[in-house]
């Protein structure tokens, strides 16, 4: 019945690639040995930890020293804000946007609870901070500024240079939540002047449950778990040395291709972008120019976003409506909301996230399918008959 | 996620459209979801003889629409009064929890039509 | 050199069995999609990852919807019980043992800080805590006991069924750290009357980095991570799919094969502590009976545990000094201080531990190698001499 | 973890034993690690002769020992004084950080056997 598979849906997760799965293969069960254990079987397998925590820190510009694998980034969110929180001796104030996902956000609301303030700044109709307001809601006691480097749901890429700037102007603590970026865009926590720096490796062809946190030496928390004393304690229990290995590698192979896949994925993008558009009553959301590569996010008027990935999903294409932890919500996206978008039309947003397998012909193919599955779907609807 | 039933209501929707010659039109929008549905009956003899919709909703709301249209089309009234969301559910095999608000919009919107029915018949 | 390998350190990690590995496989490259996504994709790997849920409930005698991932062990400790600290309004008082794994000891000691009040119950010098001892700690503010079902360290299974039913009689939450146990004894979580329990895969053949934690339904807690809704919020981030369908996988096989591995793993554990009490001034650690299948844990008089181990090392056999996790450290470990050894004693101790893979061959090639690594040890000791 | 001379020493340790004829014997304990050592010299025109040593500890603690008594051999009372356990590190090819202490060993017993050999001396 499909015709084709395509899978544009690279921004909720992606495939492992082959040469990534090959390189993780042997410490599944033959290289198994604890990284802990003195005896020779566990040192072979630290040296291929240790391998994969130079390459992780050389794709960002960080030491070795200054990698902290974890399981995703989730948890690198959670450590970096709530480990410095809980490092303080009394409460404080944070800085943070309104269009985090929900790994910072809820954190940040939850530390609330706890008695700190938070800031949670605007965005302007594309989805973009602006650095003088961050500049502006410093406060004496602020401790940490944790702002994204780009949305996972718009695309829209975030000022991160001049917000790092202004945080080292005034001493204050930078988090940069880069799992939609890293292996994406060329990205050196020098430049922005991180501090801390979440990653995941899903999203850059690398294995599910597991991630990394940078953390800048010299910068110290309060770690959430206790346990062992692996990863310097930052986050305990036995390291998931396959997934480490995976890590390593998926971003030293995504690196090593940045700029080559960055103009091929924006070449798809801006032809989809052209494509959907087309059809008229189509708004794309996020930045126009800042924007992620792979990210193509569209509102369909007069029909609702569900519907529509449906139709596609029935025509073997696959995309999510918003991110993908947030399907179990009914309310339209905080982003959506936070860029301004009217409830039907942040209800009818499609978010078709491009990568690493994705050909000029899968993009083709949406645009052959689309025009009957938004023409049926407005057909049937009552606020399109009524415009 | 959904049952096949489902999906076949969604890709196959039944009595979609507007009746020009209504009898009467029922209107309801869940404002949690910004989903909007629109009924249009047409009345013979007390009896549901036809019936339209049009929907803006997630796959369930646009099965349930169907599915409530194919369950009250030749009912008489009183047999249409009686038609809850959970029947509608019922009937498509069930719907996932947190979509199960959904097919309220269908019920919500034929109890509505009904009602505007009766007001023009008093009237 | 070495005319043989003989890993005998499943206490730290174990190898992922052929065909648990096999089935993991696909859910790297293939079936790749997020489980939280609405697309057909998605779908079909939520499926296969509420299946792995289904098997690990099915092997501990719980609901499906009473397990949630974690990313090992020591995740699972910390969220039960910081996750059920965090739920009071007021500081009150939990009972633990002072031979628990640092990922509950250290939480515990954390949890003092926080303003709990912490009883960490004695042992016997087997290592087994007296469920009298738990009934008398028990104060009104009681709100968790938490008791490992097996010491990592010197195997002495404890008497959590008691422990269990004296919990429930006083109305206080039960958790039980069983990463030991788990797939190498049967258990139910209804015998035992556990409101919590902890597994992790890498103990019993599954990958690494993945855990599990049961939590009785009606049980509340206040999580530590935020972020997406997966896991009911318990763990939030995306899944780590491959991992999950490992779990319980391995699972599924440990526990179907439970009484045949049991009684194999027994005869040679019981064959190896024999051979070895027969090189004379060694001593068994742990409880001669109520121990773990694979554990052996001895003390070798007059010498130095790492001495042994590199010695071992040497000749490709495989094992540990005390935990894994606490190599790190100079100080003997808090398990064998609390059974009550000497400095000198616990400094020679080594573990040894069995499992799926061991052969016959194995336990006889290292008692073959055992008493000139021990003669030329000893004949270098200045304590040896002087005894 | 260890470097290839320190296995090679750990395996292959030169000088152990007691020398019955000792002119003098050092001691030496760490209570931290519990690892103990003792160190036989012999003595001759002011220069140590011989040496061996025991040891219980962990193979940094063996391979230090062994190490030193290599390296004091032959040498005069003076320069032996001189030996310290950064040399013995260093002459090991370096050791883990943490187990940087376990050389103290053997220089501590070192000094010691030193020191009861010019107080015999004395006497
Ligand atoms: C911007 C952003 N931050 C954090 C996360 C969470 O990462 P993970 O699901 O690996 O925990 C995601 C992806 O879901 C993301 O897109
Ligand atoms: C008894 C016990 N609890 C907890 C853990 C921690 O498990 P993990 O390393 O998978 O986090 C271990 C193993 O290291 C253990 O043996």
């Amino acid at each position: 019945m499909q015709s084709r598979l395509v899978y544009m849906d690279h921004g909720a997760t992606t495939p492992v690639r082959p040469e990534v799965y090959d390189y993780m293969k042997p410490y599944f069960s033959e290289l198994y040995g604890n990284p802990s254990s003195l005896h020779a079987f566990g040192r072979k397998v630290r040296q291929a930890v240790e391998e994969a925590r130079k390459k992780t820190a050389a794709a960002i510009g960080a030491n070795p020293e200054e990698i902290y694998f974890t399981a995703g980034g989730t948890e690198s969110n959670n450590i970096a804000l709530r480990g410095t929180a809980r490092k303080r001796a009394k409460p404080g104030h944070v800085i943070t946007s309104s269009i985090e996902h929900h790994a910072v956000l809820d954190v940040c609301h939850d530390l609330e609870k706890e008695g700190h303030r938070v800031t949670f700044l605007p965005v302007d109709r594309y989805g973009r901070i602006d650095p003088d307001a961050v500049k502006k809601a410093i406060e004496k006691d602020t401790f940490i500024i944790s702002i994204m480097a780009a949305n996972n749901e718009i695309g829209t890429l975030q000022p991160i240079r001049e917000i790092g700037a202004i945080a080292r102007e005034y001493g204050v603590l930078f988090h940069t939540d880069a799992v939609q970026v890293v292996g994406q865009l060329p990205l050196d926590v020098n430049t922005i002047n991180a501090d801390f720096l979440s990653l995941s490796a899903h999203k850059f062809n690398g294995p599910k449950g597991i991630g990394a946190l940078f953390m800048k030496k010299g910068a110290k928390i309060d770690p959430l778990y206790r346990g062992g004393s692996q990863e310097g304690k930052i986050r305990p229990g036995t390291e998931n040395v396959p997934g480490i290995i995976g890590l390593g590698k998926a971003l030293e192979v995504a690196v090593s291709e940045i700029s080559e896949k960055k103009s091929k994925i924006e070449t798809l993008r801006d032809r989809l972008i052209e494509g959907l558009s087309a059809l008229g009553d189509v708004v794309l959301n996020g930045h126009p120019v800042e924007r992620l590569p792979g990210n193509v996010n569209v509102s369909f008027k007069y029909i609702e976003g569900e519907s529509v990935l449906l139709s596609f999903d029935m025509e073997g294409i696959f995309a999510s409506s918003g991110s993908a932890c947030s399907s179990g919500s009914l309310e339209p996206s905080h982003v959506l909301s936070a860029i301004g978008l009217d409830h039907a039309t942040a209800h009818g947003s499609v978010r078709f996230s491009l990568g690493f397998g994705n050909s000029e012909e899968d993009v083709d193919y949406v645009l052959e399918k689309a025009p009957p599955i938004v023409e049926r779907l407005r057909s049937m609807s009552p606020t399109y008959h009524a415009r | 996620m959904y049952s096949e039933k489902v999906m076949e209501h969604f890709n196959n929707p039944r009595n979609v459209g507007e009746l020009n010659d209504a009898d009467a039109i029922g209107e309801t929008g869940s404002f949690k979801c910004g989903d909007t549905m629109k009924l249009y009956i047409k009345v013979k003899d007390d009896r549901i003889e036809d019936i339209k919709f049009q929907t803006y909703g997630c796959g369930a709301a646009i099965a349930s629409s169907s599915m409530l249209t194919e369950m009250v089309k030749g009912k008489t009234i009183e047999e249409a009064l009686k038609i809850n969301n959970q029947d509608v559910a019922n009937e498509l095999g069930g719907l996932p929890p947190m979509k199960l608000h959904c097919s309220n919009l269908a019920a919500d919107a034929l109890q509505d039509a009904l009602a505007n029915y009766r007001l023009k018949q008093q009237s």
